[in-house]
């Protein structure tokens, strides 16, 4: 039987088309993939599909029924779950608040407390999901958070579980634990519906795949018949040669120097590290091992407790981003939508932010030199917007990082770029783009220091990894002495187990 | 203790300042309080000084009938309450009052002789403070005998940023009916001042229209004795007198330990006398 | 941050309550009586029940700068009824639906046409003051009343004014409809993330639109029990309040439930700003000290607090 | 939505305004005539400027409750000065500095101790207040100003107001200062996100200590203003601009920027409440309904932005 049909849909946004023409089909009981680069339509097609926009034209059925959902709560009772590409959480509210948020355990409106809270046990310990609970959402890191929205999805017992990029910012073993629920819940005759942009993991998880590509409906393949290769050929329209590019760039002296690091707010210790000229230094670990921390503690956005920070070979005291950046270091951070960009200003603004002093004379901006240059830097990162002007929000997750990084790319000769998680989210063609970047900017003479919690993409293209648990530094690996298994087992061990007793 | 209405208005600060200066020369503490133009904090405050035991309470340009809860509270404590301008109540140990009617009546009579009983006028009123509603009242009746006079608009002016309100206002007014406007009347001095201010800027004079005002506040006074400003008449109330009658209740039955009964007598409302002040008598009113 | 930190953020502001009412203990006689305790309790009871309604429509993030007008006008409504001879229960009633009134019109200005809310709520404030004129054309409403009315404000029950009671009643409902409903939940979600409520499928229009019924119709009745308390309907009787409740709601703000808004928090912020009007006057300081002390204090019991976050910014 | 509507969500308060204009000029003779025109510019300049520091202080996401007690505070302290024997230059400078000193304090409370702009203004207000009564005892300054003094809003060039072009002035350089300098943007991207601020290297603290103190001076350069109208030092003569500010910023921002507080937004604001004002006093509608109908055309003219975003909540 067929749950979920759309015929002909189409949706508009002022200027965008962002789908046309799209058959879409979900079986009963199936895992069912939707792919595509970024701005394909993927969560426009699940907004939809969640009552959270209306099709501009096109029908949608639920189980043989045409239905027009005016709203989510609409979809909501029609047995449809969703967990969106956006933390979409209270940040004040406590996980089980969260996970309960409208369909709260009462007796005449009165909560029942304590039900809510041992429901929240019950759930926990039936998918073996481990969140903090008792504090608010806000304070906890972005895995963490999409965890408990998943918690949420998963208590709504629903016909249909849509899930939107779950595995973007969460860790491996999340992961694996994500996907052994998910062939359960199959099982039991619940379909399903995965985004997402590792590739590798749609053809492990689900039975059928459907390709958006910029706003059209491509087609639906049985995973089985499909390759790799296909995929990606039907999502982009064309060949991907290399995922990793060759690096390219030589290896110099050092540019910065970490020694004996110490943040006790965040558990960071003794934390001492390289990074040399040309070199690309990855960062591997698991949720919570402070790599975030590390990294804004570097870039000034944290006080640290002691420990000293050398930039070429020169000692500086950093107080602050602003200092962070006169001295050379630029910081992408991890949280791009809250930290990376200023939602409500345009593409333009957003560039030219940081380096705002070096385009202006007294104060004021010179437009047309901002417009030269931010046009520059958004051609060169291929930036897809309909103009400088587009307000930030309407890109695609893809664009916002590629504007992130951008931003530093318009400051002075740079020496230290961090890049926390800058793949998390971006479809494959971007991946390797932005991998390329990278390299660029290393072969300029810049240290690069690259966190990331995707062990593939840290072994293709980082010179050296070092590994961090619990705050802490384990492991140091060269490029040749690369050991996946070890380098894993040097993050994981106990951190986990300790972290959630921490939590609690 | 001291409680007025609303100490930003010149009238009520001149009264306390009357207070504090006799209560130095005699040695009292005076507590000063301003309920900021409300009557429920106004009743809060008696309440207060009920609490902090004091003497006597003085109340200024209060209104009576709204503090029932605080004024039963006074007796109940055995502390006596002097009213100025606070409108007659059995639960007043006194009043002492400027007769609001009478000196709407008196600027209203001058008003209409001065335009020899025929023109155009403006009225700026506040109802909001019975005093000044009263006077407002008297111009309605005096102009009920005068079928030549026309009054062309009547304004009702904000408890807060009144002076500012009656220059913007009345600069409209000029520029609808331009010297069509004979005479301006205003509740109170501070306005009427503002009214000139607007008067002048339009280059009018004195003798292409006129304001009156009430409470011979200094600044007014000096302009009528100027006689070249569009203000020509007020009426001085006596806040000096007020307050030292006020001081003379407090020194016989705080001081002198007097019952209130036999200070005051049986009529529990002393009026004080208010003149009317126009350029042939402003000189002698300026200290 | 530590537990110490914790502790302090949370419950600095009533410290700063305690430290204040020890301060005036110890500098008077006559501040530490029950009698002037109870006077202090009667005196914030209507700030406290207006402040209360501000909370409640802050708490789904709107703003409602009507009541102190729609408490100006229902005090002219109230007495204008009763005196037309309308029971006092039943003119009450009335009143308090069109305090409940202005909400839903607000609430609709709001939700449906987009208007902010300090806008709408400004506009609509001024729309009541126009109508309070209209009636009163700025007279007081006054004649005989019956003891029913005036007991409510003037009125003392083992000691205590019944206006205080009233005070406990309405924490305790609100406190509780917030805290511990299903209905007080959501509009805290709605106010923590307007989308995730949504998506959640609560009807945040409504609950928004509930929360400004709750503050036109608490503020209503606050100007009920102000004409009570005054004995005559004043045209401009609540017009004061609209900032102590401001103050009040954004003192309880930093207390209890830190950053958001709440109804215990605002009934601390409201004794605070009780606390330091009386105590002043009781200490007989000059009353151009009495302002200038008012602020110092307040800013000086909202700073225990601030042992926040080490964020830089 | 459709470009007549993002148009319209964009220019509807600006049309809703000339729509006003228009009613008034087929209603009334005199309200279209240049000297009524230029008697609105005169009556809306000290609004507009006060205002404009409000609007500058809410673009990095502050407040300022204090604006109106500085104003007042101000007219009585510059006119002290003058009459004490200093010049007026000197005593504008004193004056507009000692506001700007207000704002630093704001400045400080909001970003250092982490009180809430709200209530720290508040509290600033208050001891403003203080300050003013100590200064004044209630009593107005008055005396014999010199003619440099009260040129400033009694005299006219080419038969405007001298204050007209100050507000011109004020207008143009804020407009410049908040959409084409390095300071203005900034502060916007403050209002936008203040963490991705902090992350670009913003020093978001400055710019926000800047915002109220540009807010602060503008404040008592208003009131200095408003002394020279009114010829002497009232000391409330600014209580009334607080609500009038307000509004004036909230309607800015439902046009040209929408949804964020700008200066020329503002402008149209302060244009709507003077309009109203002033028609409505020409037309001699009575004095209640003036508030009735000013209530009910604001509520009109944001409404015609409604145009808005599809979403559902
Ligand atoms: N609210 C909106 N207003 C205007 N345009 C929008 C809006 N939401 C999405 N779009 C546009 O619609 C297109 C599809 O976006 P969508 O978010 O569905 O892409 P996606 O496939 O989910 O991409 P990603 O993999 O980056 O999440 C994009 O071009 C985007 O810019
Ligand atoms: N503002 C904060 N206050 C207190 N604790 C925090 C704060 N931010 C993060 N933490 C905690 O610090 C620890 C380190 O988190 P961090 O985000 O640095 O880890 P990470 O290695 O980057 O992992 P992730 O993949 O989640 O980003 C986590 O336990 C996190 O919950
Ligand atoms: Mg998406
Ligand atoms: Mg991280």
């Amino acid at each position: 039987m067929k749950v979920v049909e759309m015929i002909s849909v189409r949706k508009e946004f002022p200027g965008v088309v962002a789908l046309d023409n799209i058959n879409f089909s979900l079986e009963e009981g199936e895992i069912h993939g939707l792919v595509g680069e970024n701005g394909a339509g993927k969560s426009t097609l699940i907004n939809i599909l969640a009552g959270v926009f209306q099709q501009t034209s096109g029908e949608l059925r639920l189980f043989g029924k045409p239905v027009k959902l005016s709203s989510p709560s609409d979809a909501l009772h029609r047995g449809i779950g969703v967990v969106y590409q956006d933390t979409v959480l209270d940040p004040f509210f406590t996980a089980e608040e969260n996970i309960w948020l409208g369909r709260e355990p009462s007796r005449l409106s009165v909560l029942k407390g304590r039900e809510i809270r041992s429901d929240t046990k019950r759930l926990c310990d039936k998918y073996g999901i481990v969140v903090p609970l008792g504090i608010p959402v806000g304070t906890l890191s972005v895995a963490k958070q999409k965890m408990v929205e998943i918690l949420r999805a998963l208590s709504m017992n629903s016909k249909v579980l849509v899930l939107d990029e779950p595995t973007a910012s969460i860790t491996q073993s999340d992961t694996d634990n994500l996907f052994e629920i998910l062939k359960n819940l199959k099982k039991s005759g619940i379909s399903i519906i995965f985004v997402s942009h590792h590739l590798d993991e749609v053809f492990n998880l689900c039975d059928r795949i459907s390709v958006l590509r910029n706003g059209c409906y491509e087609g639906t393949f049985a995973s089985s018949e499909l390759s790799t290769r296909d995929l990606i050929k039907l999502m982009t329209n064309r060949d991907l040669v290399d995922q990793y590019p060759k690096r390219a760039s030589e290896i110099g002296e050092e540019i910065l120097k970490v020694s004996n690091l110490n943040v006790a707010r965040f558990g960071l210790k003794d934390i001492s590290f390289e990074v040399k000229r040309g070199e690309i230094v990855g960062f591997f670990g698991m949720v919570g091992s402070g790599r975030t921390e590390l990294m804004k503690s570097i870039f000034g956005a944290h006080e640290i407790d002691s420990g000293e920070i050398t930039i070429n070979n020169e000692k500086i005291r950093i107080k602050g981003p602003s200092k962070a950046m006169r001295a050379g270091v630029y910081l992408c951070p991890e949280d791009r939508r809250r930290e990376g960009v200023v939602q409500d200003m345009s593409v333009i603004d957003n560039l030219t932010s940081p380096f705002l002093g070096t385009l202006t004379r007294l104060g004021v901006i010179n437009s047309r030199e901002s417009r030269a240059r931010a046009g520059k830097v958004s051609s060169e990162l291929k930036i897809k917007a309909p103009s400088l002007k587009t307000i930030i929000s309407h890109l695609s997750g893809g664009n916002q990082q590629k504007v992130v990084l951008g931003k530093w790319l318009l400051g002075p000769e740079s020496r230290v770029f961090i890049f926390d998680e800058p793949t998390q989210g971006i479809d494959v063609g971007a991946k390797s783009e932005f991998y390329r970047i990278m390299q660029e900017i290393a072969k300029k003479g810049c240290g690069v220091l690259f966190v990331s919690s995707d062990i593939r993409e840290l072994l293709g293209i980082a010179d050296r990894i070092y590994v961090m648990r619990l705050g802490r530094i384990t492991a140091e690996f060269k490029r040749g002495e690369y050991d996946q298994h070890s380098i894993l087992e040097n993050a994981l061990s106990d951190s986990l187990a300790a972290r959630s007793e921490k939590d609690e | 203790g001291f409680v007025a209405a609303n100490l930003s208005a010149v009238t009520q600060a001149t009264i306390a300042q009357n207070l504090e200066a006799i209560s130095k020369t005699n040695g009292w503490t005076i507590y000063v309080s301003n309920s900021a133009g409300s009557w429920e904090m106004m009743n809060n405050l008696v309440e207060n000084y009920v609490s902090k035991k004091v003497d006597l309470i003085v109340v200024a340009m209060g209104q009576a009938s709204s503090l029932t809860s605080s004024l039963t509270a006074a007796k109940e404590a055995g502390i006596p309450v002097i009213g100025i301008d606070s409108e007659y109540s059995d639960l007043l140990t006194a009043d002492i009052l400027t007769n609001n009617w009478e000196m709407g009546a008196k600027i209203a009579t001058y008003l209409v002789d001065r335009l020899n009983h025929k023109g155009n006028i403006i009225v700026f009123k506040f109802d909001q403070f019975y005093g000044t509603r009263f006077r407002g009242k008297a111009l309605d009746v005096v102009l009920t005998e005068e079928p030549n006079i026309k009054v062309l608009e009547v304004h009702h002016l904000p408890p807060a940023g009144f002076v500012e309100d009656a220059q913007k206002t009345m600069e409209s007014y000029l520029l609808k009916y331009g010297d069509k406007i004979d005479a301006v009347w205003c509740a109170w001095d501070d306005p009427a001042y503002a009214v000139s201010l607007a008067i002048k800027a339009a280059g009018y004079t004195q003798e292409d229209m006129f304001v009156v005002g009430i409470d011979g506040n200094e600044r007014n006074i000096k302009m009528i004795a100027a006689n070249n400003t569009a203000v020509v008449a007020t009426i001085l109330q006596p806040f000096g007198d007020s307050a030292t009658k006020a001081a003379e209740l407090i020194q016989k039955i705080v001081v002198e330990g007097n019952s209130p009964e036999e200070v005051i007598g049986a009529v529990r409302v002393i009026y004080m006398d208010a003149p009317l002040i126009t350029s042939a008598n402003a000189q002698d009113y300026l200290k | 941050m530590n537990k110490i930190g914790l502790l302090f953020q949370k419950y600095g502001t009533i410290l700063a309550l305690i430290g204040i009412v020890v301060f005036f203990s110890i500098m008077t006689e006559t501040f530490l009586t029950s009698r002037n305790l109870i006077n202090i309790l009667s005196h914030i009871s209507m700030l406290t029940i207006i402040a209360t309604g501000m909370t409640v429509c802050m708490i789904p993030g709107d703003f409602d700068m009507s009541i102190a007008s729609v408490a100006s006008l229902s005090g002219v409504i109230v007495t204008s009824l009763i005196l037309k001879g309308l029971g006092v229960f039943g003119s009450i009633l009335i009143t308090v639906g069109m305090g409940a009134l202005f909400g839903v019109i607000a609430g609709i200005l709001i939700t449906r046409l987009k208007i902010s809310a300090f806008i709408a709520t400004l506009a609509l404030g001024t729309i009541a003051t126009g109508i309070n004129f209209m009636f009163t054309r700025g007279q007081e409403v006054y004649g005989i009343f019956p003891d029913s009315f005036l007991a409510i404000a003037q009125k003392r029950v083992l000691g205590i004014p019944v206006q205080v009671f009233i005070m406990a009643v309405v924490i305790v409902v609100f406190t509780f409809a917030m805290e511990k409903t299903k209905m007080g939940k959501w509009m805290y979600s709605i106010g923590g993330s307007v989308k995730a409520s949504f998506l959640s499928g609560i009807n945040v229009r409504l609950l928004r639109v509930v929360g400004m019924i709750i503050s036109g119709a608490l503020a209503a009745f606050t100007g009920c029990i102000l004409a009570s308390r005054l004995g005559s309907g004043q045209p401009t009787a609540g017009d004061a309040y609209l900032m102590d409740a401001i103050a009040a709601s954004f003192l309880g703000m930093t207390t209890i439930k830190v950053g958001r808004p709440n109804v215990p928090g605002t009934f601390v912020g409201a004794l605070i700003i009780g606390v330091i009007n009386n105590g002043l006057v009781i200490m007989g300081v000059s009353y151009f000290f009495q302002y200038i002390a008012k602020g110092a204090i307040i800013i000086l019991a909202v700073s225990m607090t601030s042992f926040r976050s080490s964020e830089s910014f």
